[in-house]
């Protein structure tokens, strides 16, 4: 038996991903708990930063928006939006930002929607929409995106591209005018997709443990390749500790 | 000094004297912090209709503003209010129900058109939303822009960088400017003359608050000009943009205060149940809002002992271990 | 952390590191305050050359740098300082002379030029200029803007407004972004991983520090980290953007730093008066830069009763009843 | 015998102009003394303010510069440039701005030099630049002049335009683009030009007591309508004493 929820696996995974020196932007939820992970296991001179203006916060207790109060104590800083936004943009500090996402679709090219199912101006499902998520998916080196393994949200065709991934394929952000990089993982509950070098299209790259390649496939509406799957690394009993004891515990993101 | 005098106003009189039914409107704060929900209360009690309302990420504030039927049209980034929300429901439903007309812009794309509002400039430029359908899919039509002067008749244009490829850059993205009829922003710290004080983070309030052409400014503290004027450094607004000062301690509840208070998890939770079906969303308009006075009623029926709860710690800002599961 | 470890220098090695010969360059303040002259006379006894100096009203430190030939090209807004040199002299010689290439603008253009490159965008729109010779007379010309890639290929772009009349402006002019290689400001408080806090007014020294490749700062106080993040609502510039954090007390002398010192009356006349002519100005270059080790000897030199007479009042921030006919 | 100088009747001639709610651009020198000289005598609710950043500075000794830190003692708020120009360029705020302004040389349309004589690309004379002058001279409701009144300054033709005044007439700043309001006064050590409503030329509004039409005319490079000038009102005792006594008893502006 596994001794970890799908849940801390993926935010153990994410904060793997992450390396001292990176300035994280985070959302709410398990991106926010991610950067924490990261913070205080493996990246301790990662820089946690808030599209709301806030850089650096200390996070005595976990956030559950990117206004809470609690974003702000023991910050470098607390700016707003315009500072916010103007770092990821910013041709020098843009480059060490990596951001965190998340989406109810994506495509195979890491395209993401959070606006609307349906027709735009009849939406069958709305969202909340961009908020700073296509300002990030628009600036930063790369991104890392949070998606719920279901097939509905792995889609050939996204209802409305809310933040553009690699858009059509390897040179979609040059023609359409993007500098920064695009998305470099997607972590499921069940895998790792990355998107390959040349095509930029999304592949297997790891599956959690107990979980087959078949059963991730099925789950996708969208046929990837799985020949470089691997077995993902479970989380390591320390990692488990700190993000329980020290980053969530009252388990308001765990659950 | 015309707009200096006689400012320091009750809430339902600055509400009453700025806020008429299609006003293009403004709010400060960011999902649940600092929304100036007592204002928002007022609005919604005395029954404003047809307002356009611009909003980045205001979450609790605009869906209690849609779901009370105040707003006719929404320039907007983001409906949520983080955890309790990911997605505004009385907004949702709205949307689906097509009750109201609603354009979609980035967050930072938001911020810009308020700072555009605030400069002086028609737009500013940007390199978001390029690729995207923030681009392509406009909420407002091209027939509708043409007839309604108070809005641009682009949502945005994409434009060749005219510097060549200066700044490593070949396109960028026009974001016209917002400027609004009334702005309303809550602070911690104000004088009688309008000087007003943020503690934390601003998110966009300042640019909101400099592209109205009134503005409103609850407050938790009125403080004397002498107290404002010992510390200028942290002050954000200064009161020649300032039309209405109004003394509302816990003026952004149940959003968080910082320094202040927090936001209540409990009411929010409340509220998001109750949001959930229609009935149910009326019987919370009449108890919490349509039937109560004013904000010190509101809070009155809140309680002493909740507002007790979430008591801002006076190091860290918010109210530590609060139960918010 | 590769750009927040080992941060802290001393000001001969940040300058050597980080200013070359032919180096685009900006530096804070304003004409008489806040200017980062300990490093700028660092920057005249390491005898850099060709620089590529971006100011709008820099004033002091300006006329130094230009005074003692470390200036080739200079994009100014205006050269002087207050009362003591309305035109500051080494500039004005040096220009009648041909000795340096001045392009001209407005305060607000450089401002917001620098804004673009902290922004990351290429331009930012204004209204400043229409009509006037800013737009028309180039200081730079069409070829060497061709051939120089440091260069954006027009001064400003003057644009009709693609958004029609909105914002009721029907044309724009748009200003090219700034990127330098190295900012260097003077702060009253910084810790070692280079967050800085200034006190009074920022001019654009934020804008400046943002747009820079690398960024050196000077303060007045190097403090705890943990005493920069107590009050964090205070601090303009986060760690993340600075490349070098030097301690050096009266960094700004002989200009102002407020809530430390005033300018210094006596020198900012006598160095007017050793500027008139070029022995007496070479006179001035010896005795008070070449010839001293380093800030510290010449603060020495000041000697202790002057920088005693411009120390501030803890509560108005200047010095009371300070000598200044 | 007059009891005043003629920088002090200049001083109060331009703090006449300056009413309740108007917000005052100051520059350095004489123009600051003026605004100081208003707000003291007739109008304590206007506000002085600096395109540095400072809002409503107290003022308790006279500032040599607009950057001098006397400016930024006691302030509404201590910002920078950004939010300075930005008040004036705004559509709301910037109608109450009044600016005063200074230059090298003005031509009849009230168009202003501050930055050379002879040829921009190798000047015989090189002044300061625009500073913020040309911004406000762009943005603000209107702008008061300070002149030295002599006739290489006021000119046909100038050498380089540096700020704009009412450009080639009526529909000059229209035609421009330009919105705001023109000059509307110029103060000189001799007397006070207006600009004529219909035309937007300069023309003589008020001689100092003791100083004919004549000279006015014959110490200006261009003619002027005289036919309306009517002699100013000298400073009273109380302006007098509020300006020596209280904005600049060190003398260190009137010297």
């Amino acid at each position: 038996m596994q001794d970890y929820t799908l849940k801390e696996m993926m935010a153990v995974v994410a904060a793997r991903e992450i390396h001292n020196g990176d300035i994280i932007f985070c959302g709410t939820g398990i991106s926010m708990l991610a950067a924490m992970a990261a913070k205080n296991i493996s990246a301790p001179d990662c820089v946690i930063f808030f599209e709301t203006g806030a850089i650096d916060s200390l996070l005595e207790e976990v956030p559950l928006a990117v206004a809470d109060s609690r974003v702000m104590y023991r910050t470098a800083l607390n700016g707003g939006l315009a500072e916010a936004f103007g770092t990821m943009q910013n041709r020098f500090t843009g480059k060490r930002v990596v951001g965190i996402l998340g989406a109810a679709q994506i495509d195979r090219f890491g395209n993401l929607n959070s606006t609307v199912l349906g027709d735009y101006d009849h939406p069958a499902v709305r969202f909340s929409g961009s908020g700073g998520a296509n300002d990030v998916a628009s600036f930063v080196s790369r991104t890392i995106i949070f998606m719920k393994h279901e097939k509905r949200k792995f889609v050939r065709q996204l209802d409305y591209l809310t933040s553009p991934g690699w858009l059509d394929g390897p040179d979609g952000r040059k023609n359409a005018g993007l500098s920064g990089g695009g998305p470099s993982a997607v972590i499921t509950d069940m895998a790792v997709m990355r998107f390959d070098e040349q095509s930029r299209e999304m592949f297997l790259a790891e599956c959690y443990p107990g979980i087959s390649v078949e059963s991730v496939q099925e789950n996708m509406g969208f046929a990837v390749d799985c020949s470089r799957a691997v077995e993902a690394q479970p989380p390591t009993g320390r990692e488990l500790e700190i993000l329980r004891n020290r980053c969530d515990p009252q388990r308001l993101i765990l659950g | 000094m015309e707009k200096e005098a006689g400012k320091l106003l009750e809430l339902k009189e600055a509400v009453a004297r700025f806020v008429f039914d299609g006003a293009h409107i403004s709010i400060g704060g960011f999902t649940l912090n600092r929304n100036p929900m007592a204002a928002v209360y007022e609005i919604i009690r005395q029954g404003r209709r047809d307002l356009h309302l611009y909003a980045h990420s205001n979450g609790q504030a605009v869906d209690e503003l849609v779901g009370a039927g105040c707003v006719r049209r929404l320039e907007i980034a983001y409906g949520g209010t983080g955890r309790f929300a990911p997605t505004c429901i009385r907004f949702r439903k709205a949307v689906q129900a097509g009750m109201i007309q609603v354009e979609d812009y980035s967050n930072y794309q938001m911020t810009l058109r308020f700072m555009a509002g605030a400069m002086g400039v028609p737009f500013l430029p940007c390199r978001s939303g390029l690729g995207s359908d923030l681009i392509h899919h406009w909420g407002f039509s091209e027939d509708l822009r043409k007839t309604e002067s108070r809005l641009p008749d682009e949502k945005m244009v994409v434009m060749d960088n005219p510097f060549g490829s200066w700044g490593e850059t070949a396109k960028v993205v026009l974001v016209p400017a917002i400027t609004t009829d009334v702005t309303i922003i809550h602070v911690q710290k104000a004088d009688a003359l309008g000087n007003a004080r943020i503690a934390g983070l601003s998110f966009a309030d300042v640019e909101q608050a400099k592209s109205a052409e009134h503005l409103i400014v609850t407050c938790e503290e009125l403080v004397s000009t002498d107290e404002m004027k010992a510390d200028p450094d942290r002050n954000c607004i200064p009161f020649f943009c300032v039309d209405a000062v109004v003394h509302v301690p816990h003026g952004a509840y149940p959003t968080a205060c910082y320094g202040y208070y927090d936001y209540d998890p409990a009411y929010l939770k409340q509220f998001a149940d109750y949001t959930r079906d229609d009935p149910a969303y009326e019987t919370y308009l009449q108890d919490y809002i349509l039937r109560i006075d004013d904000h010190e009623s509101f809070l009155e029926k809140i309680g002493s002992e909740t507002l007790g709860d979430i008591e801002a710690d006076p190091e860290t800002g918010y109210a530590n271990n609060l139960d918010r599961r």
